[in-house]
């Protein structure tokens, strides 16, 4: 296999080929009849997921280096090249990517009935620009494709959302942009600082990255300026209302990526981009209290608000701001278990709140309402979606055992040797998460049968079984033996934490003169 | 001799033109707007550059004036309309913008180009001698300027089209 | 290592394959109620067959310590080492044995008793998931396993009690036990925590061992771990103030309430407390505490089952309070005594509720014959089943003695060791005679309460309705079996830990010896003359007798009058019959404001309205009025445009120039 | 002989009178006109400078006159256009733009 794979020269295109397949796909989608669409859709992500797969394995465990890297010139006047190269961190993003991709065409299937070929096309921009985000190494083209993935995504919701499509759309799209928008102030900047300093004008994220003690004294506003573009995208508390009007106008499949992956960019950005330019700033006592804080009320408050939503969407688009909570808690929390918790509740939050949205979109189809309330014993007519629904449930809450569980924990105890008191108010958050789970699960599918529209729904059918199967088989798969995902990550967040912690060092000002400071 | 015919046809030049934009009647705006044009393409005559002189008499105060006529007739707005002049106020409001922005244009012009982007004194006269008055502008245009020339004439084609479609009562 | 103990991941795959099996089965075909039965009581005799050898394999082995077998690593990160990984040790051998038998009776028992339920295959998927959990629970290696197993019973506690979910009270009262089980494990977390932070492992042995040098005793560390592991085993064990889930998890099936909610999920705070025991003896200060909130559980909860008139809810307090005796044993070092009086209750107490269980099996069967909806759980409903009832009646009795503490039985010589224990340290300290006399008045109510639900339910006349009365039958054999069997376990369970004063005394401690003498340092030797130990078993007989007699004297069970027709209660027995309305109080002071506070102030008020409506939308209206002013200089006439274009231009000029 | 101050003067002029021209007129034709007047002063203005700076401003004005003859035609059917919808030229009774 790994032969076979070398002979093709797999490593040298396959993140080209990632990149382009689905550009190729969205072509192919837009000159077939509609009838046609869905299956060219489903078609070119499955062959995206399995080019995908060998990564798995061809990915060398154990360095930090970028992998399958390689730079073409794109305005390289300006310094501008395409450039791409993974990590352990960006592998399972990518891979999350991959496997969501065909399950979201899957969970469109009877979902979308009109404007078939665009919406699929969109679909597939979308994915060229979400891998396009985890794979970039230089820093115009991140910021490029961070842009161009808002624009299938502000259609998405725009065109085949709900009652309040444009006004979700809307809020998503500005509130996103406002916050890239001073992202790319911040990019040009360091752009030009590091620029006039070495000489060498380039967007080359390696480069950057060694002369960023050029920005001197403007560390802050620029790491203000990037942490505020990735904490609206991630959501943290006070910037997180575009996301339940946006997750629940969505379409199904929309909130799937909305909450699976495009929530992971900014904690993405904060991995890759915020914390190693800025380790001195990220890691100031004030700068620490504001986010270490805001994540843990986010936590609190996510959870709280979660519990008394009436519309099941929006239950879990709440959830998502306390879950995302904990990814900001275990990466600012900066040990080896906290980091690599905080990334592995990225990739299970994307699976199992993936798979909730999958299942609210799929009560929704039965009864085409999102209204806790208009449900109700349903573990009696359709058996097998409580079974799973009982099970993702779980897994949200964190029941050890489930992928939730591990991700949750390990950013728990590598949250406590730093910050002990807000962990100990993170670790609540497990009490709230299962009493807003478990209520909305009860009013969903037990309690009486009380509504007569109930009493003849039909049971999960075999493509809704196919959509659910591999997310079930992750969250089983990652809550019990997690070691191949933490293997891969170890070296990355190893290099992370030395990075920062060294920057930190010999950035920051002579030891003792901050304490001066009153 | 070339002094008083450069001031005779500058000064015909502004009165046509001030006369231009006071008649009441487009007609005869139109037919002050012509001689001003026949003004101009005389200075650039006494300037030196004949053949855009006879370019603007063929284009301007032929082709484009035309259109101008016709248009005019076609709409029939000959005939006497209420003044379209504003009151005193108006007048006013202009003539001071406009006089405000002589001042800033004359001002402009005393903005000399450099000396050294300046060609040596008679350059171009040896110039047309030796290319002929046409070939000074025919080299550059179709050497420097070819792809700018071509895209000119697909611009034409674009303003006719343009034209036909937005004049037509329906297609 | 002896080669039966290498089995021991056989006790834990054994049920989850039933799990599985049955489960797919209720998914795909749930008439199938026999292959269900064969497959689900089949793996668990299996699993209790292996669990034997195991022990029998353990008991051989000399060397006393504890064989911890990896199977794969589960979290790796950094300093942190998690494995996938089983101990068997003495402790846990003991455990095992009672899980795997007490589930393999109870789930002979529930072939019978749940026959008729159309839930059936997944009713025995719930079971065999329980088992496999508790199996986990008591094997686990390290702290992290053994939460795998802690939330699993949870969780499996959680879909039994709400089995019949289409009853809101049902899924309720499923919900409250989870979430009770979810602010007690958030104490587990904390205390895993500050154990990885000090010790560098959570794994038992490792953390053990190292436990001597990493924390000083009485230490500010050591202590606030041990109030978290507490916290983590009150929530499980149904401790003050985490204990009102228990009564109210009595939805669920009664077999259910046998086997996790009296003899074996419950017991895992006990557990936990001794298999920390170094943990705890290392801080006294909250041994004390551990053996107050016992002792006080133990009494409070006996005082709500004296005024009860559910028979469930009489022995679901009853546990609550015996789980208060345990506790207290752990809480004054008795750890062998704890786990001694964790084995004894969970034969004499899963017989109660197995037997419980046949009667309201015979009622519920009559009141189904005639259509009545009478309560089939009411003592009122009950009375002079003896008649129909033989065997449940005999069994019964039994198990009365042993809790009571009648001489002879288990639950005597088991009680009778956590108090000698308490009293005997109340020479380092006088509280702990406090703590014995509460002890000792909880045993008295324990002897009353239990006689009284023997006498109003199967002595006097009977006040199930003329017509039912016809279809009240005897269950059959696959329920009364296990009964007997259980019995015989009640009788003789005592022997495994005799007090000292008699012949062969202190087996179970002996056995347990390996695990519990780390801790035997920190605490003082408990000396009790023979004497004293006479003396206190006398006052535990005279105790018992007199709470059994009292109650025959003071009860008459032929004035009792059948449900419906009852008077309201009234004064000091109606608070005892709500409970002292600890419910009601939580109610008002914790989850309505929670919830009211949720709902109003964070997220209509601060969410929708400060946030989003002041400062998300705000700024947008802001920007829309800025638009709107603005828009006031768009005219629509082009004079107008022209004019500020032209200005514009004059302005551009000078400022170029 | 310098004529050069004098054109770009007599230009400037010109041009002013384009600009009075479009800020004093209604009729959209004889703004139209005024928009010639602008031009051909650029004009001049660039013939006078290609005496000093080399043939390439006269090119330009080919240019410029190639653009400005679009733009009459262009201008000129829209006028049409418009006529027909409101019958007047009037710009003040043309005010498709206001909000």
């Amino acid at each position: 296999m790994t032969e076979f794979l070398g002979n093709i020269g797999y490593n040298n295109w396959v993140l080209d080929a990632l990149l382009v397949i689905p550009l190729v796909g969205a072509l192919a989608v837009l000159s077939v009849p509609a009838g046609e669409a869905k299956k060219v859709a489903l078609g070119v992500t499955l062959v995206e997921f399995l080019v995908s797969v060998p990564l798995w394995w061809t990915f060398q465990i154990g360095t930090a280096a970028m992998q399958f890297q390689h730079a073409y010139p794109w305005i390289p006047g300006w310094g501008i090249y395409y450039r791409v190269g993974i990590d352990g961190i960006s592998l399972l993003m990518v891979l999350l990517t991959t496997l969501t991709m065909p399950l979201a065409v899957l969970g469109s299937w009877n979902y979308i009935k009109d404007k078939l070929c665009p919406y699929y096309a969109l679909l597939l921009v979308l994915t060229t620009g979400m891998l396009g985000v985890f794979v970039a190494l230089d820093l115009f083209m991140f910021y490029v494709l961070w842009e161009v993935m808002l624009i299938p995504m502000y259609f998405l919701i725009g065109v085949w959302g709900g009652p309040r499509r444009l006004y979700a759309a809307i809020k998503f799209f500005i509130y996103t942009f406002v916050g890239s928008l001073l992202m790319l102030v911040a990019i040009l900047a360091i752009y030009y600082m590091v620029g006039d300093a070495t000489g060498v004008y380039s967007f080359a994220y390696d480069h950057l990255l060694e002369n960023i003690g050029a920005v001197g004294s403007w560390g802050f506003w620029l790491f203000g300026a990037f942490a505020l573009a990735f904490a609206i995208k991630v959501p943290m508390f006070p910037f997180h209302t575009w996301l339940p009007d946006a997750h629940v106008e969505a379409p199904t499949a929309a909130s799937v990526i909305l909450a699976g992956i495009l929530l992971k960019m900014g904690t993405y950005g904060f991995l890759r981009f915020a914390l190693p330019f800025f380790p001195s700033e990220a890691m100031h006592p004030t700068v620490v209290t504001i986010v270490v804080g805001l994540a843990v009320i986010g936590i609190v408050y996510g959870a709280l608000v979660a519990m008394v939503q009436p519309d099941f969407k929006k239950l879990v688009a709440y959830s998502s701001v306390s879950h995302l909570g904990f990814v900001m808690l275990g990466i600012w929390a900066l040990t080896q278990a906290s980091v690599a918790g905080a990334i592995i509740i990225m990739v299970s939050h994307g699976i199992s709140t993936g798979a909730l949205f999958f299942l609210a979109g799929m009560l929704s189809e039965r009864r085409h309402t999102r209204e806790i309330a208009a449900f109700g014993g349903l573990a009696k007519v359709v058996p097998g979606l409580a079974v799973v629904l009982t099970v993702v449930a779980l897994s949200s809450i964190g029941l050890p055992g489930t992928n939730g569980f591990v991700g949750e924990f390990l950013v728990l105890i590598g949250s406590w040797g730093p910050y002990p008191w807000a962990t100990a108010v993170a670790a609540t958050g497990v009490i709230f998460a299962a009493a807003y789970l478990l209520w909305a699960l009860q009013r969903i599918i037990y309690n009486k049968l009380d509504k007569p529209e109930n009493e003849h729904l039909p049971d999960l059918s075999k493509r809704e079984i196919l959509v659910l199967a591999p997310l079930l088989a992750c969250i089983l798969w990652i809550g019990l033996y997690p070691k191949p995902l933490l293997d891969r990550i170890e070296a990355s967040t190893e290099h992370l934490i030395t990075t920062v912690q060294e920057q930190r060092a010999s950035v920051a000002p002579t030891p003792g003169s901050e304490e001066q400071v009153p | 001799m070339l002094v008083f015919n450069f001031w005779f046809f500058s000064g015909l030049a502004i009165i046509s033109a001030l006369l231009c934009i006071t008649r009441r009647s487009p007609v005869v705006s139109a037919m002050w707007l012509v001689v001003t044009m026949f003004s101009i393409a005389a200075l650039y005559i006494i300037l030196g550059a004949q053949f855009i002189g006879a370019i603007q008499v063929l284009v301007y105060a032929g082709a484009i004036m035309v259109l101008f006529l016709f248009v005019i007739m076609l709409l029939n707005l000959g005939r006497d309309e209420p003044t379209d002049l504003p009151g005193w106020w108006g007048h006013a409001i202009t003539f001071g913008i406009g006089t405000l922005l002589i001042v800033e244009l004359w001002a402009v012009t005393r903005i000399v180009p450099a000396g050294e982007v300046r060609l040596p004194a008679g350059t171009m006269d040896r110039v047309m001698e030796q290319e002929g008055v046409v070939g000074a502008i025919s080299s550059t245009l179709f050497r420097d300027f070819l792809v700018p020339f071509e895209i000119t004439s697909v611009l034409l084609l674009a303003a006719v089209v343009g034209a036909v479609v937005l004049a037509k009562r329906r297609i | 290592m002896p080669t039966s103990v290498g089995w021991v991941w056989l006790v834990v795959v054994l049920p989850f394959l039933g799990f599985l099996a049955n489960g797919l089965i209720s998914l795909v075909k749930p008439q199938a109620k026999s292959a269900v039965s064969f497959i689900g009581v089949g793996v668990l005799v299996a699993a209790f067959a292996v669990a034997v050898a195991v022990v029998a394999g353990l008991s051989q082995d000399q060397q006393g310590a504890p064989y911890v077998l990896t199977y794969w690593s589960w979290m790796t990160v950094g300093g942190l080492e998690i494995a996938a990984a089983l101990q068997v040790d003495q402790l846990s051998a003991v455990m095992l044995i009672v899980v795997t038998g007490v589930s393999a009776l109870i789930h002979v028992f529930s072939v019978g008793y749940m026959r008729d339920d159309p839930g059936y295959p997944r009713y025995f998927a719930f079971l065999n998931l329980f088992v496999f959990f508790m199996v986990l629970l008591v094997l686990g290696a390290s702290f992290p396993v053994m939460f795998v197993g802690w939330e699993g019973v949870g969780l499996c506690s959680y879909l039994l009690i709400g089995f019949w979910y289409l009853d809101k009270v049902n899924a309720d009262a499923g919900k409250k036990a989870f979430l009770m089980n979810r602010i007690g494990d958030f104490g587990f977390l904390i205390a895993m925590f500050l154990i990885f932070q000090a010790t560098g492992s959570l794994a038992f042995t490792e953390v053990f061992e190292a436990a001597p040098e990493a924390f000083t005793i009485n230490g500010e560390i050591i202590t606030l771990i041990t109030w978290a592991l507490l916290r983590g085993g009150a929530g499980k064990s149904a401790q003050i103030p985490l204990y009102t889930w228990l009564p109210d998890a009595m939805a669920g099936p009664t077999p259910v309430s046998a086997l996790i909610h009296a003899a074996t999920m419950v017991t895992a705070g006990v557990y936990l407390v001794a298999r920390s025991n170094i943990l705890f003896a290392m801080a006294p200060v909250s041994s004390v505490v551990v053996a107050t909130v016992g002792a006080v559980t133990a009494l409070f909860a006996a005082t709500i089952a004296l005024k009860q008139w559910d028979i469930k809810k009489v022995l679901a307090y009853s546990t609550v309070s015996q789980l208060g005796y345990m506790f207290l044993g752990v809480g004054v070092g008795a750890y062998a005594g704890g786990i001694f009086h964790l084995v004894t209750h969970a034969f004499f107490k899963a017989l109660l509720f197995l037997g419980s269980g046949s009667v309201i099996f015979a009622l519920h069967r009559a009141y189904h014959a005639t259509h009545s909806h009478d309560d089939a759980q009411d003592m009122r409903n009950m009375g002079g089943m003896r008649k129909f009832m033989p065997w449940t009646f005999a069994v019964m009795w039994v198990a009365t003695f042993a809790i009571a503490g009648i001489p002879g039985l288990s639950g005597f010589f088991s009680k009778d060791g956590i108090l000698a224990v308490a009293f005997a340290r109340g020479h380092d300290h006088p509280v702990f005679y406090l703590l014995w006399l509460m002890g000792v008045i909880a045993a008295l109510l324990t002897a009353f309460y239990m006689t009284r639900l023997m006498l109003y339910t199967f002595h006097g006349p009977s006040r199930t309705g003329e017509g039912e009365q016809r279809h009240l039958a005897e269950a059959p054999w696959v329920m009364t079996g296990p009964l007997v069997v259980l019995a015989l376990g009640s009788i003789f369970a005592g022997v495994l830990n005799l007090p000292h004063v008699l012949p062969n005394p202190g087996w179970l401690e002996h056995w347990l010896e390996p695990v519990t003498e780390l801790s035997h340092r920190y605490w003082n030797e408990v000396h009790l003359a023979a004497s004293t130990e006479w003396l206190l078993m006398a006052v535990a007989t005279a105790i018992a007798v007199a709470g059994m007699a009292g109650a025959v004297i003071m009860l008459k069970p032929e004035k009792l009058k059948a449900a419906k027709e009852a008077p309201a209660e009234t004064g000091i027995q109606k608070v005892l019959l709500k409970k002292w309305y600890v419910d009601e109080i939580y109610d008002a002071l914790i989850v309505r404001p929670t919830v009211w506070m949720s709902r109003n102030v964070l997220w209509k008020f601060f969410d929708a309205g400060v946030i989003d409506g002041a400062m998300v939308n705000g700024s947008a209206w802001t920007a829309r009025a800025v638009g709107f002013v603005g828009s006031a200089v768009q005219t629509g006439r082009l004079a107008w445009y022209l004019l500020v274009f032209v200005i514009g231009t004059l302005v551009l000029l000078r400022a170029v120039m | 002989m310098d004529l050069l101050g004098s054109a770009l003067a007599v230009s400037a002029i010109i041009f002013s009178l384009g600009v009075a021209g479009v800020l004093l007129r209604r009729n959209a034709i004889i703004v139209f006109m005024s928009i010639e007047l602008m031009l051909n002063a650029v004009n001049l203005s660039f013939i006078a400078l290609a005496q000093q700076l080399g043939p390439e401003g006269q090119v330009f004005v080919l240019f410029v006159m190639a653009v400005a003859a679009a733009e009459a035609v262009v201008g000129l059917a829209i006028i049409i256009a418009i006529y027909r919808h409101k019958q007047t030229v009037n710009l003040d009774k043309i005010n498709l733009l206001s909000g």
